[in-house]
This record gives structure tokens, sequence and C-alpha cells, in this order.
């Protein structure tokens, strides 16, 4: 009805994105929380009270510990320890790092993989079209954890195998959102407008329809991370994902399984705290940029 | 004079609230007779299509009726109980919407979304509901109705489906029918047949019709009474041929000049200047004022009603022209 | 970029054929061979269209939806390629016109398209929808470019602070002249204008055709005008063609074809065409709905509900015949006469 | 209907045959079959004597060839662990896996369905925020550590469920199961939460995700235009439009239950196929862990059939060709 809207969300998609979180106090305090988290992975090392991963440091007299427990040489610990003495706190500060390495690295490098991947398809047509198509019904198909955790068994453990195997079972889900978001803009008349003013087919297709796929891109890129970070941790935790000695949380929370129902709870609570403060964070953000951006939703607000 | 069975008086309906508030139906009064046709006339934005929605009580949230009355049979709709609106539409009152490709339930058969409809108003059996729903697609010129009513919409063409909408519309023979654009996605000789049967229902029942447009050409041919809409306002009510042959408001003169088929071929048309304000931006006094040729100091004022004959208008300045 | 001074069409497609196919996947074929009704579609949306568009004409393509009028303007402008038929620039094959004339070509032919709104790219401003061509192109220097656009923009009649804009902040008609702005940006020499008002309303649509009326005069346009209204087609239109069902079924000079339409097809339009001047009238429509083009009924197309068909409308496909000077007519009435 | 069946039909043959030749390529191509088909402790003449019995001396092709028709003919290998026929280790946890997964999306869709038509007919509102935070919770939640929390604090801090392990079984119908005694129902319970808090969400979300697109559509004003009661709009127009995408994602979701059922099982002792997989990776139990990929993949591609199926059904527009 309205032939006008406001001008304040005019620029750009991420401008929208941002502007759509700023307007929930809730999402806002969720990307705040996501900024802070990835501060603390980035700088924690040099704040937190010891290495964790130093033997030099650990006693294993202070095993164990609960929370708030003073260690042999009068060091409290605040989170408490582990089976090794290692303090809590710092294991997680490193776990966050690992983990939010190996869940933003996946989503990243599944991005661009299904972005061109999916761009192509929805260019190429024909053969190549069902091609790619195919594969990406046959990975979305199947759970991709189930999935995930085949590769892992074949390949052994390590972080860039985990990478590797996350990356393989989340590009699908981009390259399908990117192809169905560019077969709908293909058909609009601005992409025969732009053919008929002799524009190249690259200047087409970078410069004026893939600006207009990336709202589902932002979307599922936000929401995969979260996923990838999860799936890293229950790989971990299933004992086939990274290795002992570069423990992300879901190793950390494996370590206190064991030892849950003697009632050392905080081995595992902890560190599980974090983890679900880390994905929840990333998903309100995107469960809202969804609300924002989702076109089908959004035109009507 | 009997009373109307319908009069809408000072209807206000408006989006959202506070300063950014958009007043899509701003005070408008008009009455339909048993068995008239009255053509809404307007262009995109005026509140044509809003008024008809508001008269069903289908304004949904974050919209609402701000104020007015519209009695229909002497009962006042605005504010009344949800079950008993429930009760009035498509029962007293039907409606036809714009787009009949998008009007009819996909996944449900047309006997189910007729049969629903009779049974939604009269505990009958569920035979007796499928026979009134296939006596009622027969009557609309849908052939072989037995088998139709086991189709699905998309079995249809839009045409086709706009009969299904009418059927559907006339299935308790309703004393009013609201026709929100019923023909303007479809072409000119479907629209032909469309017109033809609606206008053979009309005078088979004795329904009267508000037929909302933007299409002079349609209302001419099919209206008794025309009321043309700008920014949320009738400003000018009358018979068709009074308001086309003699208008008084500049807007409905200025409607009329900009026609193509009215001017001489290759001539340039005599658009209206300008477009139509925002409904969040409306000058004040009258709205037309700023695109208005008449226009004057005075139209910065709230112009009043002028009732001469039948024939209404809310204009400071209205034209004067000799009766033809 | 000046081409030599013409005589003949600007434009021209002789037997213009346009199909689409969608052959059977290799599941159908397996349904196909177990029995299923599957079959291989065919569109007919262009068959045969013989058309010629002189230098300065406006030609008024008219018919209902799916009569194949969009179709044709689409292979008029180059943007598919026609299964069947040549289509002339200049009275030269366009398969034959070297890198440069196809260039010459692409943008002297221009589209103006119906939705103002799914024609201009949201994610830019207005500045570089007009702009951008101008600039790739070399027809403007870089620095000029803000200029050229506030000009441009200035000719179709907005204001040259529009320019900072996107789309979705100016109106529907103010969109419309943005989308003929950009055309002209390129310098054109034909406007393929595809239901360009048809979205608009009344009044808008009064001025956006004086506009279409003023370019024409101000810098030599030729327009090939796709309407399913014959009301605005009088209007603009130098000569009128009818289509139905793919196929071109009557052509004449607009005095001459609003004073005496022949063809039964044209007759129903004109006389369904609604009218202010016509108060209470009876409707008095011609049967039946627009066949598929996915199966048109043999013979001519429009018998089945033609008022007037006989024994031989299903049976031969009635050729485009002239009636009267450059008045042409596919109808087999005329020749029992 | 029918084109749309075939070529389902075709697509699953290609899915599976397609495993079939990434398993094969990934026990027998990449590194050394014979490490993962012959016991680690055994010495090296018995093992170039299992190398020759298995046929792994011949070449790549012959080898694939033999792998499908072993297959095809119900042989998936021994297990060195268990020393039975794989399959049959598989078949005979199967039930435990696909009680657990029937359970879980049981609860999901009779807690799902009614919450997110409610969010969804209520945007914008406290009810909406509140089952919304409420589902993205219940999908950040990590399904192994929710687990280990649901065992901490119902089975060792309350005291009121079992932690770990299947009950005893009845018989229901004929199908054994753990449904029959409450003492078996106690043991279901928080396995089957923990497999269906995550479904849950999925299901709340799109239910009002349905709700929300649909609402707003013209067949819906046009059916209260009519005076149909609100429950008649929202329980037959709105939900049987959003049903069939529902009922798609559903399905699928079915056989990702049984993938997931790795994870609680593993914390919960629950004797299935998942539990049985982890086991044998951990125990290097190669033949079974082809045996349960092919077998779960297998599974899989069916259920994905069916549920196409069951949509070409609901969906007229498919049912009766092409929309």
């Amino acid at each position: 009805m309205a032939a006008f809207s406001s001008a304040s969300d005019a620029d750009g998609v991420l401008a929208r994105a941002a502007a759509g979180v700023l307007r929930s106090p809730k999402a806002t305090v969720a990307a705040v929380a996501c900024v802070l988290l990835l501060v603390t992975a980035v700088v924690g090392p040099s704040l937190v009270p010891q290495d964790p991963y130093d033997l030099n440091v650990l006693d294993i007299m202070d095993a164990k510990l609960p929370p708030g427990g003073e260690g042999m040489d009068g060091t409290v610990f605040r989170l408490g320890t582990d089976g090794q003495g290692r303090d809590m706190l710092s294991a997680m500060v490193y776990g966050l790092r690992t983990s939010l390495f190996v869940g933003v690295l996946a989503g990243v490098v599944a991005l661009v993989v299904g972005t061109v991947l999916g761009l192509v398809a929805a260019f190429a047509g024909g053969r190549i079209d069902s091609v790619i198509m195919r594969i990406v019904d046959l990975m979305l198909g199947l759970p991709t954890l189930l999935v995930a955790l085949m590769l892992l068994a074949l390949l052994g453990q390590g972080v860039w195998k985990v990478v590797l195997a996350l990356v393989l079972v989340q590009w699908a889900m981009f390259a399908r959102a990117v192809r169905g978001a560019a077969l709908v803009e293909k058909n609009k008349d601005y992409v025969e407008a732009a053919r008929m003013l002799g524009f190249s087919r690259p200047r087409i297709l970078f410069g004026h329809l893939l600006p207009n796929c990336l709202s589902p891109l932002i979307v599922i890129g936000t929401l995969q991370v979260a996923n990838a970070i999860s799936a890293e941790a229950t790989l971990s935790f299933l004992g086939i994902g990274l290795p002992i000695t570069q423990p992300s949380l879901g190793l950390l929370i494996a370590n206190g399984y064991t030892v849950l129902l003697s009632g050392q709870y905080w081995i595992s609570v902890y560190p599980g705290l974090l983890l679900l403060l880390v994905v929840f964070s990333i998903n309100i953000v995107g469960d809202r940029l969804r609300e924002v951006l989702n076109p089908r939703l959004a035109e009507r607000s | 004079m009997t009373a109307p069975l319908l009069d809408v008086r000072d209807l206000r309906t408006q989006f959202g609230t506070g300063v950014r508030a958009v007043k899509a139906v701003d005070g408008v009064s008009f009455t339909v007779d048993r068995g008239e046709i009255l053509g809404l006339v307007g262009e995109s934005g005026s509140g044509k299509s809003i008024t008809g929605f508001s008269i069903l009580g289908l304004i949904e949230p974050p919209g609402r009726i701000e104020g007015g009355r519209i009695l229909f049979m002497g009962e006042d709709l605005v504010g009344a109980p949800r079950e008993a609106l429930r009760r009035i539409r498509g029962k007293r009152i039907a409606m036809i919407f714009q787009d009949p490709m998008m009007t009819l339930n996909p996944v449900l058969t047309i006997g189910t979304q007729m049969v629903e409809a009779v049974l939604a108003h009269d505990a009958v059996p569920r035979r007796t509901a499928v026979e009134r729903a296939r006596d009622a697609l027969g009557l609309v010129g849908i052939p072989s109705p037995d088998e139709r009513l086991k189709a699905y919409p998309h079995q249809f063409s839009g045409g086709m489906r706009q009969r299904v909408a009418i059927a559907i519309a006339l299935l308790h023979r309703p004393d009013l029918v609201i026709a929100d654009e019923p023909t303007t996605a479809l072409d000119v000789t479907i629209q032909s047949q469309i017109l033809y049967e609606v206008r053979r229902l009309a005078d088979a029942f004795g329904m009267a019709l508000v037929w909302i447009s933007h299409d002079l050409g349609v209302v001419a041919g099919l209206a008794d009474r025309v009321a043309v809409m700008y920014a949320g306002r009738i400003v000018e009510t009358g018979t068709v041929d009074d308001v086309l042959d003699r208008p008084a408001h500049p807007y409905t003169r200025g409607l009329m000049d900009a026609l193509p088929a009215t001017a001489v071929p290759g001539d340039r048309l005599r658009p209206i200047p300008g477009m139509a304000p925002l409904p969040t931006s409306r000058p004040d006094g009258c709205p037309f004022r700023t695109r208005c040729f008449a226009a004057t100091d005075a139209c910065r004022a709230e112009p009043v009603v002028t009732v001469a004959a039948g024939h209404e208008w809310r204009c400071h300045h209205p034209i004067r022209e000799p009766a033809a | 970029m000046t081409a030599p001074p013409i005589e003949g069409p600007l434009i021209e497609g002789r037997g213009l054929v346009r199909r689409f196919v969608r052959d059977l996947d290799l599941a159908e074929t397996v349904a196909a061979a177990l029995g299923a009704n599957v079959k291989r579609e065919v569109v007919h949306a262009v068959e045969d269209v013989d058309v010629a568009v002189r230098s300065g004409e406006v030609l008024g393509l008219v018919g209902e939806s799916g009569c194949g009028k969009s179709t044709l303007g689409r292979v008029l402008a180059g943007l598919l390629p026609p299964t069947d038929g040549t289509l002339l620039w200049r009275g030269k094959d366009v398969r034959d016109l070297t890198k440069a004339e196809a260039m010459e070509m692409r943008l002297s032919v221009q589209m103006i398209f119906q939705d103002p709104m799914s024609s201009l790219n949201p994610r830019k401003r207005i500045l570089d929808l007009v702009g951008e061509a101008p600039r790739v192109h070399g027809l403007v220097r870089a620095n000029e470019i803000d200029d050229h656009v506030a000009a441009l923009l200035e000719t179709v009649g907005l204001d040259p602070a529009y320019r900072k804009r996107y789309p979705h902040q100016v109106s529907g008609g103010q969109r419309q002249r943005i989308g003929i702005a950009r055309a002209l940006a390129v310098r054109p020499k034909l406007l393929i204008c595809d239901e360009s008002v048809s979205a608009l309303d009344v009044s808008i649509q009064a001025q956006v055709i004086n506009l279409f009326m003023d370019l024409r005069r101000d810098f030599d346009l030729t327009y090939v005008f796709i309407s399913h209204d014959l009301a605005v087609v009088r209007h603009i239109a130098d000569r009128v063609a009818i289509m139905y069902l793919g196929r071109i079924v009557e052509a004449a000079p607009a005095p001459a074809f609003f004073a005496a339409p022949n063809h039964p097809y044209t007759t129903a339009l004109l006389s369904e065409l609604p009218s202010v001047k016509q108060r209470r009238r009876t409707f008095a429509p011609i049967r039946g709905e627009i066949p598929s083009p996915l199966d048109p009924p043999p013979g001519c197309a429009f018998h089945p509900r033609c008022p007037r068909a006989f024994d031989r409308c299903p049976r031969d496909l009635p050729a485009l015949r002239p009636i009267a000077p450059a008045h042409v007519s596919a109808c087999h009435l005329n020749q029992t006469h | 209907m029918a084109v749309f069946v075939i070529r389902r039909l075709m697509q699953s043959l290609i899915v599976l045959a397609a495993t079939a030749a990434l398993v094969f390529l990934g026990v027998f191509a990449i590194g050394d079959p014979g490490e993962m088909l012959i016991p680690p402790d055994a010495t090296p003449a018995e093992r170039a004597q299992v190398m020759a019995a298995l046929g792994l001396d011949r070449p790549l092709p012959v080898q694939f060839v033999t792998f499908l028709a072993n297959i095809l003919q119900g042989d998936f290998g021994r297990s060195f662990v268990f020393d039975q026929p794989s399959i049959a280790l598989i078949l005979g946890r199967l039930p435990a896996t696909l009680e657990l997964a029937f359970v879980a999306l049981a609860i999901a869709l009779v807690l799902g369905l009614p919450l997110g038509l409610l969010a969804g007919l209520r945007p914008r509102t406290a009810t909406d925020e509140a089952i919304m935070t409420g589902s993205i919770l219940g999908f950040s939640l990590p399904n192994f550590w929710q687990g280990m929390m649901l065992i901490m604090i119902f089975a060792v801090w309350l005291g009121w469920l079992p932690s770990t392990g299947r009950g005893p079984r009845g018989t229901i119908l004929g199908i054994e199961t753990s449904l029959a005694s409450w003492e078996g129902i106690r043991h279901l319970i928080l396995p089957a939460t923990n497999l269906a808090l995550f479904k849950l969400a999925l299901v709340i979300r799109l239910t009002r995700t349905g709700v929300r697109e649909t609402m707003p559509l013209d067949f819906v004003k046009f059916a209260r235009a009519k005076g149909l009661t609100e429950r008649r709009i929202v329980l037959v127009h709105v939900m049987k439009t959003i049903m069939i995408p529902l009922v798609t994602v559903i399905g699928m979701e079915l056989g990702s239950l049984i993938a997931f059922a790795v994870v609680t099982e593993t914390i919960f002792a629950w004797p299935g196929i998942g539990k049985l997989l982890i086991d044998s990776i951990m125990r290097l139990d190669r033949p079974v862990v082809v045996a349960y990929l092919l077998v779960v993949v297998a599974m899989f591609i069916t259920l994905n059939f069916l549920v196409d199926v069951l949509y070409s059904i609901l969906d007229p527009r498919i049912r009766l060709g092409r929309a």
C-alpha cells in the first residue's frame, strides 16, 4: 500500500542486519556477548592464571578441587580443578579458543565453497546444475552428525580433519540457499535490464545479483557457525573429534563425564555452561537476523 | 424514504499509532440502498479497499477502526462482538477479492471450501450443503459442477476461480456483496464475462453491491451511483451520470481528463499534476489542494460536504457546469 | 556510433518463431514408458510472426495475457534468440552483425518494463542505476557522470537530488521514470515498452504517456509499445498489431484500425473495452478463454470462441491478407464475401 | 505424481549406490583394508590367508563388485569383537534405537505443534517471546551436555529416575517395547527427553514460521470473509497448509534422530545401534561400522522416500500433476 519506506534502512544488507539486531534488546545483548566471547578467546590466554597445558605448573595434588578450593601452594581455583589439577577457568578459556576457531573457520570455508557452487549451479543451469544439486541433495539427505562421525572415524582425529569434516557436511546448505535466492533474482526484470544495457556476465553476476542474494547467506552463516561449534563439541565428546592435546570445550566436558555421578559436577558443568552461552548467543543473533532479513516476513512488517 | 441497507458514517481506520499512524480511511460516509450498485472509485492508496475490509470487520492489527459507525440494517458493526460479526460475514454481507489466484486455499478442494462456507452459517446435513455448493457453481456458469467440486484451485483458470469466489459469495444469498477490484487481474474478455454474470446475478437476487475499482470505465458501465475517494476521504458522491458527466470536484474532473480514451489520439493527455500525498504527510485542509488547479488559501480549511439533489461533494471551489 | 541513414525498417522480424520446450527428464521418460500421461511440453509462444518497425514510428502490440506479445518483445529486444526466423537490424541479419554492430544494436534497443520495482536493482542508488551503463561503455567521462545523470533525471521529470536515493524511496510513477532515464542513458533508437504504464494509477499513467510522447519528439525515438490496454495504444500508436495465441491476427495504421476493425477477435476486444461513456451497459462477452499455448487449437486459433466461426475455421489456418491499404487481417470470413 | 515418485525413487537408488561406493572407497581404497578387516592381533600368516580369502589381493573394481555382491546377499562381514555376523548385531540392537527415536519424535510433535501454533498466532507477544527464546535455548543446548545435566539432576540429585540402561520390556501389539511396564517407561523418560528436546525446538520454529507466513495470505482473509470460525481457519486452512512442509522435515528428522541417538545412547548406556557404533569405533571393529553405515543410510533413504510419497499425497498440486 505505502509507496515509500523509511530512508533509515537503505544502506545494504549488512546495515539492515545490524539495525535489525539493535532494535531488539535481546539480540543486542546476545551480540555483545558474542563480541565479548570472541575477545576473550583472542586475548584470553594472557589474562588467565595459568597455561593449563604447561605440565610444569600443574600439580596432581591439586586435582579435583571444588570451586573456590585452595591448592597446595595457596592458589585459589575459582572454578575448581580437573583430574590433573588443572585450573578449570584457564582450561575453559583455552577450550573456548579452540571451539571458536574450529567453528568460525568451518563456517566461513563452508560459506565460501557453498556460495561459489550455488551461484555456478544457478547460472550454468543444465547438466552442471543437476550434478551440483544432486550432490547437495545427497549431503542434505544424510544426517550431518553421522557423516561427520564417519569421516572422522575414517580420517582419525585432528583439528584440520574436524574442520574438513564440518565443511563437507555444511557447504551444501549454503549452496542450496544461494542457488534458490539466485534463481529468484535471476528472473527479476533488473537482470534483463542489465543485459539490455550490454553489461558483461561477470558484472551482472557479481555486481548486480550477488548483493541481492546475501540475506540468506548471512542468516545461515550465523546459524551454521553455532552449529559447527556444537557439532565439534559433540564429536570431541564422543572421542573422535579433537585430539586430547588440543582440548575444546567438548573435550573438557567429556573429561568430567566419568566423575559427574560421584558429585564432582564442576568439571563438566562449567565448560558446558560456557559452550551453551556461546551457541545460544550466536543463535539468538542468527534468529533475529532471520526475522529481519527474511523477505517473506519482512515485507509485511 | 426507508433506511438504507448500509449506512457508513464518519468511518476512520488507521494503521499504527502516534505520529507515524497511517490514517488509511479518514472520515468516510456513504450509504447503499437495497439492490443498489455503488461504485467506490479511487487510485491506489486512497483507502477504498480498507473501507471495504472495515465494513466486514476484517482489519487486522496493527490496523483498527478508530471511530465512526457502520450501520448495516440498523445494526452498528463497529465494536460488534466477534461472533456477531462472523455471523454476518458470508451470510448477510459477502466479499469478493482482487486476486482470484490467491483467494482460494490451494490444498483444499473447491467442494470443501464451499461446503464449509454453507455449514459456517446453516446447520444443514452435509448432503444438502454439497447440493447447494453444486447449484451455486452452476449459477455462475461453471460447466459440470459435480466434477468441479472435487477439483483443486490450481486446476482452474483465473477467470474460473473468480467465478468460484462469486459462487461462494452467493451461497447464502447475501443482502450486500463487497467486491474489491475483482476484475483487475483479468483479461478484458474475461472481465467482460465476469461483469456479465455479476450484473445478471445482482438483478436476479436483488443484491446490493459495493464495487471497489480504480477503473472508471468499469464502474461507469456497472454502477448506479459512484463515490470517489482521495487520500482516505470520499470527495464526491452521486449518480453515475451526475458524477461522471457533471463532476463537481476538481479531482473527479482530473481523473476523467487523464483518461487516454477521452483525449484525441496523439494529443497530450491532461494528467493531474504531482502525485498523491503520503498518508503520513497529507496537507491540512483539503488534501487535494496541492495538486488542484482551483486551490486558494481557503482550501487550507477543512472543506464541508455540500449536498444538492443527491449529488454531494467536499470542496471549497466546486466546478459549476451547466447541466447537460 | 552514428549509423548511415537507412531506408526500410529499423528492426524487422521475418517468420519469427519462439517456442519454449521442456523435454522429459529421465524420470519422466520412465514414467511415460510405464504408461503415465507425461508429454514433452512445447509452448508455442510466438508462431510465424512478420513484423517491421520503421524508424520514428510507434507500433502498438496488443493482446491478452498469454498471447505472446511479451515474448515477441523480448525476441525483438535480443533478450531471447528466436527458435526460427530472421531478425534484421537496419536491414542486416543480426547473426551477421560484427561485434561492434552487435554492441551498437544492443545499446540502441532498450526496454522499459512493467513492474518498476522489479526492474530496478534494489541495492543500487539511482545515480548508479542510471549512470552505470554510460560509465561502463565509456559514453561519458567518469567525472561527468554525476551531471549526466542529473540531466537525464531532469529530462524524465525527476528532481536531480534523487540521485542519492534508492528505488524503494520513491513512488511507483517515479520509479518508472528512473527506468526510462536508465534506458535513455545509452542513447537508444528503439524503446520496447512492455506494459510500461499498466501498473500505474490513471493520473500518473497520463503523466508517463505524455513523457513517452515528449521523448519521442525530442530524441527521435521509435517505440514498440506492448500493452493489453487498447485505449492507451489508440492514443499513442501509429500502427497497431493484435496478437492472439502467438500470431498476429490483424495489423493496420491506428486510425484505420479503430475506424474499421476487421477480425472478430479485434471487434470483440474493442466492444468489450470499458468506457466512461457507457452507462448501465449490458455486457455481451465472447465465450470461453484463451486456449493453452501448449496445445493450440487447429486451424484458426480463435475459432472455439468465435461467434462467426464456420466449417473452414477449425481446418485451415487463415493467412494474414490485405483487406485495405496497409491493413491486414487473418480471417476466413474475408474471403467468403 | 507417478513422475514425482519415480524421480525420487531414482534419486534414492543413486544415493544408495553412491554411499556404497563411498564406503567401499573409504574402507578399501584409502589406507590398508587389511587393517580394517583383520583383527590387529593376527599373525602375518593368518593375515595373508584372510587377505586372500577376502579377495583383497585382487584389483579394486573386482573387489568392489565382490563387496556389492556380498552386501546384496546380506553378508556385511563378521564382528571381530563379538564374532557374529555384523548385520545380525545391528539388527538385534535396532529395535531399542527405533523405540527411542519414535518416542522422542512423539514428544517433539505433541509438545511442539501446539507451542508453535500458539507462538505463531500471537506474534511479538510475551508468550511468543518466551516460547521462541525457549526454543532457541533448546537447540543451542549441546545434546550430550544436556543429557549429562538430566542425569545429574533427575538421577543423581533428585533420584527420581534411573540414569542408564534400558528397563524391562513387554509386548504390546506384538512389538517388544519398554512402554509395556512403568519401570520400562521410567528408563525411557530421560533418554527420550534428551533426544526430543532438539527436535522439539525445531518443530516449534517450523510451526511458528509456517503459521506466520500463512496467516497474512489472501485465502485466510477470504476464509474469514466467508464467516468461518477462527478455530476452523487455524485447524483446517492453516494447519493443512503448513503440514505439507512440516511432514517433509519431520520425516527427515526421524532419520537424524536415529543418527543423533549415537550421543544419547552413549550417555544413557542405551543398548541401541548408536552405542554399538561408538563402541565399535573405539574397539576398531570395522565390519560393524561398515554394516551400521550401510544399514542406517538405507533406512534413511527409505524414510526420505516414504516422506516424499506422503508429501505428494498431501499436496494436490503434486498429486495432480505439475503445479
